[in-house]
């Protein structure tokens, strides 16, 4: 099958995860002891018949399964229900959020691709060389600290002790210099967000580059051992190509996997990133409702983050796709 | 405590005697499994998604016999089926269709408990002789678990007997406690017939059992296994896709192709008066470690077919160097050879497009065949030529013209022919020995 | 026999530095390649027929490395060690560097064809892609033209519908159709001389026919020179010119290939036709080799095949023979490294007989001791 | 490394990488030979027993239940025994810095935290509960995983399907967004360490059931277990005798390594407040408590860090270091 159709393939698979997805959530919501109203009352002292109406009011008396389908058939409509506690819709107050969380979350990304990938052939070139000690202690690090504590370290040297950067917000640039009262011209609006987020993306991106740079480097050990880069150097090919097309090509496939996979991570270390550094994103939010027992909107940010990893599966998987060939024409003969 | 030998088996069968029939033996694959399985794109249609399941015919309606105390020679290559119909025998995978009779009682028809104790009296000795071995269990357990699984002796007469049998198959009964990866290939085989016989069976189904081994271990594992076979009275079905083995070892010689089995005969028969074209072409194509015979050679063109969609009548007629010529049209056997090669060159698009003089001359020498045969040639020519017959303008994309000469070939003489359009299935009468000479070929029809 | 040599091998040696000790998988042999013939490496697995090999082009990987001998390939010297000043060996001064070797040697001049052709090409590249660029790498022809090239390379060996097939990715190949991508591979790039390394042993009987009759072709076309590795006595009998056997890192017999066959002068050779089954004629009982191939970490002493030799005498235990000439034949020579021919006059004839040891036929276990 | 022909299955003897594979005694062997896992070891060691010591030497309930203030190192530590140690009575607020710092004391290594309890003790104490939480939760996703798993790769069908479109719906929300879910709802709004730790189990239940289920499918595939079928070996002895004792060594490396990512969830749900509830002295815990104090003591929020770094970096160590003994196809 062609590309196209590997893409309306993979659409169609994710079908039943997203509404597996709201399953769970829903189910985590409406089955927890003590219904909803009670819930976010948190013990104080009301009057049943107000909780009655407010469970009325919202279908709450309603049996579950009918609960569910009511909802669902409001989310497929893009309606999340209502914020019994902010008195407002979920999707609007959801809908400023998204933005600072996926700036934070693909520049993280970015970060971590960037570093992780030529650090990760370095040490595999230099395999069991001091440089390939080094780095690979460097990423064990990584991937054994905790996100958030990275970023109250850099909290306390940048910008405590050093006063260099930012300790908290982020500026975003989709607002416009006029936006901000103390920024006039563009180039100064994007110095600014990129002197609030740097922070931000290197506490959140060194977990994943830490874990893409060992997968990194396994991967071209492994691909630099194949048959086709023995054949590539008995036809003469140099060194430097072999590294950089032949055995690349090959390694990267399951680093594409890897980056769609631990974006449920990097989705997770938002909500402490965000919290960290003061950052008003979908985290924040996340934690705020959470906070309120705010349960809509729970349920709302849930399917929300759970449908940004799955998209983020698919296009890692479309990619993997188009570098190789395999995926798309099948295996057979 | 009783041997399995004794138990259940009232009609014993005598020697040469079929201790295993079988009949109509089917074994389909469906393609993949899993809730989407079945699920393919189809952009022909609308919605573009079909549920039809793609079936791999790996053994298609298969007949033969095996009889007691011989051993039957299965040969084909990767691909033909003949490691499925093994296992397919041995009801470790579960048959399409067909009956696979054991002494008077269908494998087929078992399940459960009841083909689980059944197992004592089959048996099968696998290709590899790592893989086939648990790591983790020292090759006493090995050789001691089928023996425990049907509850036979007592742990020290399974002791002993393991003992008795490692001695047997050429290896130190003090290596009793050792763990596999202590032997070598050849060792480890030997470690795999001590298994197969701990349960004293009566038949056992070797799959490829020296293939991964060197030349001059396979000897020594191949004269063990004849000991074997004379002392324990066994019945062998040896699958190989080594002819010099098959050749060695059997009574009788089974070949497959895509599913079929196309010729059975004695071994001397088999090899020497080979009757099947595809028989013939595996014989050829084997390199005889002699200088002085140098006629190894790629006989066969194109590839196999694919088994979910095998060609219908005679498997091989697709690649046969002697499909029957149609017998709608009239002709000279060379003008059918000519006709045959020009079919199967633009089929694999094998040459490159040029004016239609050169065609008939490359292919026909000059001259197309007569009648109504000749048109069909000569349109199809005109198709793929550079020059088209019609006079019209130079084209540029030559893919459906392509598609459209093969299918017109195709369709007018390929299924057309009797290889096409009937099953083959004749015994012959055998020129080396008296036992009956089946081969799966019009050609003697 | 009278013009140089296209290749000339001398006491190559190429060893691997295990945790285990020093496994000497190549141990000191020689041998020549002559313009256009065709040139068997025969052995089983373990006899270091590949690694020797791979140590023609200087490609033995990490932990292996060649540590003597000299290669010499039409006058230029791919390896050669002198003694230096200090008596520590050093590469000598005309010893090709690692570029000269890359650029010049490796796909220009000495091209190989590997044993598994599933694994040998690169996945995630087009078939003709992979071709095009070890043409352009080694021919000087632009991008264009390698293109060409290489469409008629694919044709050449028989892939049907080169253009389109050019496009392909390797897994849409079948495995005989994946080894011709190779074959055509190496005869793009023009070289004098092809290594194919067990080329057909990974594919099935009538796609062996093929293979070897398009090499048979092509080799008559081009005038190429091949050394065909492989453990297969009869691909051996119908493919190659002059053969030389290996057992545990040295080569025990050369010659041409009718006298090897029909006037065999080694025992190993000799035990090896004999163990082997016919597929032209029945053949009654097969008498295969006793034992195992021992370790090349610690080979026998002497001669490296007497524990397992029915013509064993004790001086084959304490002499260590090198192949000499004991016959000749089409004007090559035709060597064995066995000391029961009267060219070695080390008393085999007076000296007695090994006892043969009363053995199980498969013998104690590789892991020697066990665990 | 392959040394000699590539062709299958030789004669010159068994390889050594095959040796390397098989039986506990080679792994234990390689693992003590390994470096890296060697390493591994001697970290989770160090942090084990002294979670033991403090497990059996201290009355649990007074730490967790009970105020910590009254208590401290010096008692569990009899050498220790200075009197100096019991912080000075309604110093709560005026906490302090390192030992060496200039206002620091000798007697509270690490200085106090804002309740003037000592800041070594409790960070000594917080190793019991990290490892107690990443060894009980992980302990809770491996087993649950390997019945499901096991069955599931071992039938394949129907189970296998249901269970697999159960794992990629976990999978596709993040483990730490799930887990404060689970935690805040099954509690009804108080969430606490108990929950946390059955929250992240049962949230890995399908991680491991996936693991299990991918090693019993390529195990099922072998040929010694359709051997073992062939010869007639019932169905459960199959499982008993070999699927699970071949599968269990790489799902082994898994869990070890999961430990680690189970500890840095548990410090994260903690630092927000859903984990470990004060006065418990759990890393993470303390971090979410120093934040406040970022600005006033720095050091506070030093050292539960570099606890939790060094505890999950022993794990990742010796889990590196046994997938290296039993797949040595990377060493060298």
């Amino acid at each position: 099958m062609g590309l196209l159709r590997y893409t309306l393939y993979r659409l169609l698979q994710a079908i039943p995860v997203l509404i597996g997805i709201t399953i769970i959530t829903f189910l985590l919501a409406n089955l927890a002891p003590g219904d909803p109203v009670r819930l976010m009352l948190q013990g104080q002292e009301v009057d049943e018949e107000l909780i009655e109406t407010i469970e009325q009011r919202y279908g709450l008396d309603q049996p579950l399964h009918e609960r569910y389908i009511t909802y669902m058939s409001g989310l497929v409509q893009g309606d999340f229900g209502h914020s019994i506690h902010r008195n407002q819709p979920v999707s609007d107050l959801m809908l400023s959020r998204l933005g600072p969380t996926l700036l934070l979350v693909l520049s993280a990304y970015a970060f971590a691709i960037a570093t992780a990938i030529p650090l990760g052939i370095f040490a595999a070139t230099r395999r069991n060389d001091p440089a390939d000690h080094i780095s690979r202690i460097v990423a064990l690090i990584g991937v054994s600290t905790p996100s958030f504590w990275i970023g109250i370290m850099l909290i306390l040297l940048f910008a405590v002790q050093l006063g260099w950067l930012p300790s908290s917000g982020l500026v975003y640039p989709w607002w416009g210099p006029e936006a901000y009262d103390w920024i006039d011209t563009w180039p100064e609006l994007l110095y600014q967000t990129a002197r609030h987020l740097l922070l931000p993306m290197v506490a959140l991106g060194t977990l994943q580059m830490a874990t893409l740079m060992r997968v990194e480097r396994t991967q071209m050990i492994e691909s630099l051992q194949g048959e086709y880069v023995k054949l590539a150097r008995a036809y003469g090919v140099p060194e430097r190509t072999i590294l950089r097309k032949h055995a690349f090509q090959v390694a990267q496939l399951p680093i594409i996997t890897i980056i769609g996979l631990n974006l449920s991570t990097a989705l997770g270390g938002a909500v402490l990133i965000e919290y960290v550094f003061n950052i008003n994103g979908m985290g924040r939010l996340f934690i705020e409702a959470i906070q309120s027992l705010d349960y809509q909107l729970i349920m709302g940010i849930t399917i929300v983050i759970g449908t940004m990893f799955v998209i983020g599966v698919i296009i890692t998987d479309i990619s993997y796709a188009y570098i190789d060939p395999r995926v798309t024409y099948g295996e057979e003969e | 405590m009783s041997s399995p030998a004794d138990s259940g088996t009232t009609d014993d069968v005598g020697r040469g005697e079929p201790l295993i029939r079988v009949r109509n033996l089917k074994k389909y694959f469906n393609q993949e499994s899993g809730l989407l399985s079945g699920l393919s794109f189809d952009s022909s249609q609308f919605p573009p998604i079909d549920v039809g399941q793609q079936r791999v015919k790996a053994v298609d309606d298969v007949d033969f016999e095996i009889r007691r105390g011989e051993t039957l020679g299965l040969v084909g290559e990767s691909g033909c089926g003949k490691s499925t119909l093994g296992r397919t025998l041995l009801r470790l995978l579960e048959p399409t269709e067909g009956t696979i009779d054991f002494k008077g009682q269908d494998l087929a028809e078992m399940s459960g408990e009841e083909l689980r104790q059944k197992r004592s009296e089959i048996q099968m000795i696998f290709q590899d002789p790592q893989a086939s071995l648990d790591p983790r269990m020292k090759i006493g357990q090995i050789v001691e678990e089928p023996m425990r699984a049907h509850g036979m002796l007592d742990d020290e007469g399974r002791e002993q007997r393991a003992k008795m049998l490692l001695e047997k198959v050429g290896l130190d009964p003090h290596h009793y406690n050792r763990h596999p990866h202590a032997f070598s290939g050849g060792q480890r085989q030997r470690v795999n017939l001590a298994r197969a016989l701990s349960v004293d069976p009566e038949f056992i189904v070797c799959d490829e059992p020296v293939s991964a081994l060197d030349v001059s271990i396979q000897a020594q594992v191949l004269n063990t296994m004849e000991e074997l076979q004379d002392e324990f009275g066994l019945t062998y079905l040896f699958i190989a896709h080594d002819l010099s083995v098959i050749r060695h070892i059997s009574d009788r010689v089974a070949v497959m192709y895509l599913g079929n089995i196309v010729e059975l005969a004695d071994k001397e028969e088999l090899f020497e008066n080979p009757q099947h074209p595809y028989t013939r072409a595996l014989l050829d194509s084997i390199p005889v470690p002699d200088p002085r015979e140098r006629d190894a050679r790629g006989v066969l063109e194109g590839e196999v077919p694919s088994p979910i969609d095998p060609p219908s009548g005679c498997r091989f007629r697709t690649r046969c160097p002697r499909l029957i010529a149609p017998e709608r049209y009239e002709w000279t056997d060379e003008e059918w050879a000519h006709t045959r090669t020009f079919m199967r060159a633009v089929k694999r698009r094998t040459f490159e497009p040029m004016p239609a003089g050169e065609f008939r001359q490359e292919f026909f020498g000059g001259d197309l065949p007569r009648g109504e045969a000749g048109e069909i040639v000569a349109d199809a020519i005109d198709l793929v030529a550079t020059d088209p017959g019609d006079g019209s303008e130079e084209r540029d994309d030559d893919h459906d013209d392509w598609e459209e000469a093969r299918e017109l070939l195709l369709e007018s003489f390929a299924r057309e022919s009797i290889c096409a359009t009937e099953r083959p299935a004749y015994e012959i009468q055998p020129e080396y020995g008296t036992d009956t000479h089946f081969a799966a070929c019009h050609l003697h029809r | 026999m009278s013009s140089e040599p296209l290749l000339r091998v001398e006491n190559l040696k190429t060893q691997f530095f295990t945790d285990a000790g020093t496994v000497r998988a190549v141990d000191g042999i020689s041998f020549e390649v002559h313009e256009g013939e065709i040139v068997g490496l025969v052995g089983e697995s373990g006899a270091g027929k590949s690694v020797a090999s791979m140590s023609l082009l200087r490609l033995v990987e990490h932990p292996g490395e060649i540590v003597g001998g000299e290669i010499t390939y039409r006058g230029e010297t791919i390896f050669g060690l002198e003694e230096g000043p200090d008596g520590e060996l050093r590469e000598r001064e005309d010893m090709l560097s690692n570029e000269a070797v890359r650029d010049r040697i490796r796909g220009n001049e000495i091209a190989v064809i590997f044993q598994d052709p599933m694994e040998s090409l690169n996945p995630v590249f087009t078939v003709g892609g992979q071709l095009r660029e070890f043409i352009e790498l080694n021919r000087d022809l632009s991008g264009k033209e390698a293109r060409a090239e290489a469409i008629r390379m694919l044709r050449e060996v028989g892939i049907p519908d080169p253009e389109e097939r050019y496009e392909e990715y390797p897994h849409q190949f079948s495995g005989g159709m994946r080894q011709r991508v190779l074959i055509a591979m190496a005869l793009a790039c023009e070289p004098s001389l092809i290594i194919a390394d067990e080329p057909t042993t990974a594919l099935d009987v009538t796609v062996e026919g093929q293979i070897i009759d398009l090499v048979d072709d092509l080799q008559e076309k081009y005038g190429t020179s091949f050394i065909w590795v492989t453990h297969d006595m009869g691909v051996v009998a119908e493919i190659c010119d002059r053969v030389n056997v290996m057992y545990l890192g040295e080569v025990i017999e050369q010659a041409p290939v009718d006298e090897l066959f029909h006037d065999t002068k080694h025992p190993y050779t000799q035990a090896l036709l004999n163990s082997m089954p016919r597929p032209d004629r029945t053949v009654g009982e097969l008498e295969p080799i006793e034992g195992v191939m021992p370790e090349a970490i610690s080979p026998p002493s002497g001669c490296r095949f007497h524990p397992r030799c029915p013509d064993a005498r004790e001086v084959c235990q304490r002499v260590h023979p090198e192949p000499k000439e004991v016959a000749r034949a089409d004007g090559y020579p035709h060597n064995a490294a066995c000391v029961k021919h009267d060219a070695f006059d080390v008393g085999y004839d007076e000296s007695p007989p090994l006892e043969a040891e009363p053995r199980l036929t498969a013998g104690t276990p590789g892991g020697e001791d066990g665990e | 490394m392959a040394i000699g022909e590539s062709q299958g299955g030789g004669e010159s003897g068994p390889s050594k990488e095959v040796e390397a594979k098989f039986g506990w005694r080679h792994t234990i062997t390689k693992v003590k030979d390994d470096t890296t896992a060697r390493w591994g070891l001697y970290v989770v060691g160090f942090v084990l027993l002294i979670s033991l010591y403090t497990l059996i030497d201290s009355n649990l309930s007074r730490l967790t239940l009970g105020a910590i203030s009254d208590f401290t190192f010096a008692e569990a530590l009899p050498i220790f025994d200075h009197p100096e140690r019991i912080p000075p009575p309604g110093e709560g607020e005026g906490h302090l810095p390192p030992a060496f710092h200039a206002d620091g004391s000798m007697s509270y290594p690490l200085g106090t935290d804002p309740n003037g309890r000592d800041y070594f003790t409790r960070i000594v104490y917080g190793a019991q509960v990290s490892v107690s939480v990443g060894i009980v939760s992980t302990l809770i996703g491996f087993v649950g995983g390997t019945v499901i798993g096991s069955v599931a790769g071992f039938y394949g069908g129907k189970i296998d399907d249901l269970l697999m479109r159960v794992v990629e719906t976990v999978y596709a929300i993040p483990p730490l967004i799930l887990i404060i879910v689970f935690t805040v709802f099954v509690s009804g709004g108080s969430p606490d360490i108990t929950y946390a730790i059955l929250g992240v189990g049962i949230t890995f239940i399908p991680v491991f059931a996936r693991i299990i289920r991918s090693e019993v499918l390529s195990i099922r595939e072998m040929d010694y277990i359709e051997a073992a079928r062939a010869s007639g070996v019932k169905n459960r002895n199959i499982i008993l005798r070999h699927v699970i004792p071949n599968s269990f060594a790489p799902v082994l490396v898994y869990a070890t390594l999961q430990i680690g990512v189970t500890i840095l969830i548990v410090a994260g749900l903690s630092f927000l407040g859903y984990g470990a509830q004060p006065p418990t002295p759990d890393w993470g815990e303390m971090l979410n408590v120093s934040h406040g104090y970022m600005h006033s003591n720095v050091w506070l929020s030093v050292w539960p860090g570099i606890a939790i770094l060094i505890t999950i970096m022993g794990f990742n160590l010796f889990g590196d270091g046994l997938q290296d003994a039993l797949d040595p196809r990377l060493k060298n």
